[in-house]
Formats: structure tokens, C-alpha cells, sequence
């Protein structure tokens, strides 16, 4: 199981250690785990909403990580994102790569957040102050992914 | 000769819809071509027209205007995603 | 406590929450955690030895960490690094930044693994069929520490 | 006008030696020249000498042969580091 999205938590330290158990050709697992801030946009956030496409969630977040490891010589990969109502310090995704050396699996996580951030149909719904608000995409999201197009690794 | 199309997050919102099925007028056989025609029809639906930055799937995969719409196709719209 | 040096294994799950709890302006927590391989070199290995230099270690790391959070805007930082006898599948090594965004925690927990690898005093003393073997250091560590001396971030 | 040195790894397995107190003799005042005269001192001692991959500290701190030794430093030689 590759590819999780679901509405409850996970467990970080398990999903890692499952990355390298009983595989010792494995000698790094590089990881994200992105949370829910209190601050958005310059507003104070309460909670958010995460809407997503379900079925096409899942294909998106599967191609994503079948071109990373197309890209770079991987042992293992998980994509873990939660949708629903979420509060401030919750865990929102993670993202886990095994490879043999440090540098592919960092590349590899940073490629799939980047991807994952501009090709996953998964919407921020926004509790402030002033309203609930949808949150716009972000201009740098975009060229945080594009390097990548660029790139010749 | 029926699609579902389906509308997700603030576009959702501003349409009112979630979903519809919608039988293709003649003429409609591309992506692009099915966003202008829904854009035209009516004061809400400029949502989807042209300037506003909509995206769209096709099968639940992402695609381009250009992109071909078939009966029982199941056609995605919503502005650019926000997850992670 | 940002910086150990220990012989004992540590708790990926439990690092990685403290490096967020309580703390609701963190929005991306980008980890790496290093393990023995069951080869290196073309050759089997049974188990390494880590030598270190007791006092100059948690200096250097210390000061790598400093250097990161001078580059980046940083929330958290936790680096372990184990000594001792270690077999394949054990964890030699974890670093973990915290940050508001994405770009700025992976580059920083790069930029302190690619230093840690140059700079930290650690020696690998590798047990194989054909005996003991100190490992010798590579090029690309030090190209990959490299990097970071040219780049403008 | 001591100083302490430590040896690491291969290089304390060559030398067979791990930790010594020393007398700083005239002419020694950088960890270069302390490196040299190490060096000279026999056989097994040219595991020191140049061209071989040797770093050394000073007080802890990563040093530059220039950098200068002074009575009650504490002085290490090793081969370059490998752990992570």
C-alpha cells in the first residue's frame, strides 16, 4: 500500500520504520509531514476544511509517485493525505522515500510534495476571523514544481 | 450522449452544483468547447469562463482544453489545488 | 536539547512530534533518518563500529545546526547521532527541521546531513567476510557539501 | 609548552597510538608544522605525511595547517570523517 487518503491520523514513526523493515539494503528514508498553522494569508486560522475528488485523488497522488520512481532509484515510498475538518498543529500529509543513499530520497520527497502541491485535487477551506475562505493556490507552488521540468536529474 | 460533470471547492460554491449530468449539444467535443458552452449559461456560470483560472479533468486525470469529451465521460472543474 | 551524541536508539515518531507540539505556527517538518546497510562497496557487512571524538562532536554538530538556522528561518532542529556497534537495519543518524514552509525544511535538513557528512568527527569501522575495514570517505560528500558554499539561498 | 594530541581511526590504528602528551620542540607553532615534525619522527609516523588524506582540530574546531598551536592546546589528527 502505497497511496493512503483518508480522514484519520497516522502514525509517523510506524510509517517510517515500515519504509526500512526487514529491507537492509535500505540506508536512508528521507520524510515530510506537513501540519495545519495557525496563521494563513496574514489571518488567524481556527480550522480547515480539506475538500478532495475522491478516486482521482488516489490516481494522482499513484502517477506522482510512479514518476518519482521512474526518476530515481527508490526502495520505498508512502503518500499518506487526510481530508475533512482539521485543526491547527493537525497533521495534514506525509510523505516517506527508502533508497540506498540520502541524496535520491531527499530529491524523490521534495519532487512528490512539490507534485502533490499542484496536481492532487485537494482544496483548503479556511476558518478565520472574518469567514470561512477558500485558500488560492500559490504562484511559488507552481515553480517549485516546474524546476523539476527543467531539471536534467 | 450524456456526461457527468462535476464542480469541486470555490467554484463549486459559486455555481451552486456539485454535480450534473448533462446531455453534449452538437459541437461539444472537447474539454474547452464544454467549459465555454456552461460558461454561457447564465450570469453565475461566468465562473467558468473565460480569465478565470479554472482546471479540469477528464476520468478523474488532469487535461487540457484540447482534450476529447465522449458519452459517459466523467468531467472535473475547479481552480488549482490547495493540498499538502 | 537540539544536538545528542549516544550510543542508545532513539524515537523517530516521538522526535518528530516534539519538533511541532505546541508550536502551531509550523507548517512542514522535513526529516531524515540514516541506517546501517547490509552492503557497502560490492562488499557484505555484518555490522560497523562507530568511532567518534567525544566532545568535538556535539561542538561540531552544534555548530552545523547554528549555520542552518542562520540560513534558513527555522522553528526546530534536532539532530541524533549514534556511536557504537550497529548492525544493518539499525538507525545511525536523524535530523529534523521544522519550519512554516515546505522549501526552507528540506533544504535545511539537506544542507545539515551534506555538513554532518564532512564535517562531523565519525568514523565507520565496517566488519566484512574479508575482516575489519575503516570506510573510506567519498568525493560525492564532499561535492554535495560543496553546493552549498556556491549557492545564493 | 605541552599539548595533547589524539589520533582517530586508521590513522590511530597505523600509528598505534591514541592519545599523547607532547612537548612542543622550537620551531612548531602551527598545526602544519606540528603535522610535519609528527611525521618525521619514523616509520609507521608517515601515515602523517603529505599527501596523505590527514584533517586535524584544534581545540575541538576544524583546523587549517596555518592555524596556529599553542601550549595546552589540544591537537587531533584523523582521516576524513565518515559518519551519517
Amino acid at each position: 500500500m502505497t497511496v493512503s487518503v483518508q480522514a484519520e491520523d497516522f502514525d509517523v514513526g510506524a510509517e517510517i520504520s515500515a519504509l526500512s523493515a526487514g529491507r537492509h539494503e535500505v540506508g536512508a528514508v528521507a520524510t515530510f509531514v506537513g501540519l495545519v498553522r495557525d496563521v494563513s494569508g496574514g489571518s488567524s486560522v481556527g480550522a480547515m476544511t480539506l475538500e478532495h475528488y475522491p478516486g482521482m485523488t488516489e490516481k494522482s497522488l499513484e502517477e506522482i509517485v510512479e514518476q518519482a520512481c521512474a526518476r530515481w532509484s527508490l526502495y520505498g515510498v508512502r503518500v499518506i493525505h487526510r481530508f475533512g475538518r482539521l485543526e491547527p498543529g493537525d497533521r495534514i500529509v506525509f510523505v516517506g522515500v527508502a533508497g540506498a543513499h540520502r541524496g535520491e530520497t531527499f530529491a524523490a520527497c521534495e519532487f512528490i510534495m512539490d507534485y502533490l502541491k499542484t496536481r492532487a485535487p485537494f482544496w483548503k477551506l479556511e476558518e478565520t476571523p472574518a469567514g470561512a475562505r477558500w485558500v488560492d493556490a500559490r504562484d511559488s507552488d507552481d515553480s517549485a514544481a516546474a524546476r523539476w521540468e527543467q531539471s536534467s536529474r | 450522449m450524456t456526461v457527468k460533470i462535476l464542480y469541486f471547492a470555490s467554484l463549486k460554491d459559486a455555481l451552486g452544483c456539485t454535480e450534473e449530468s448533462f446531455v453534449l449539444p452538437s459541437g461539444v467535443s472537447t474539454v474547452g468547447e464544454l467549459r465555454s458552452f456552461l460558461a454561457d449559461r447564465g450570469e453565475k456560470w461566468k465562473a467558468l469562463g473565460e480569465g478565470r483560472n479554472v482546471r479540469a479533468a477528464r476520468n478523474q486525470r488532469m487535461a487540457a482544453p484540447a482534450d476529447p469529451v465522449l458519452p459517459g465521460d466523467e468531467i472535473a472543474f475547479f481552480p488549482p489545488v490547495t493540498g499538502g
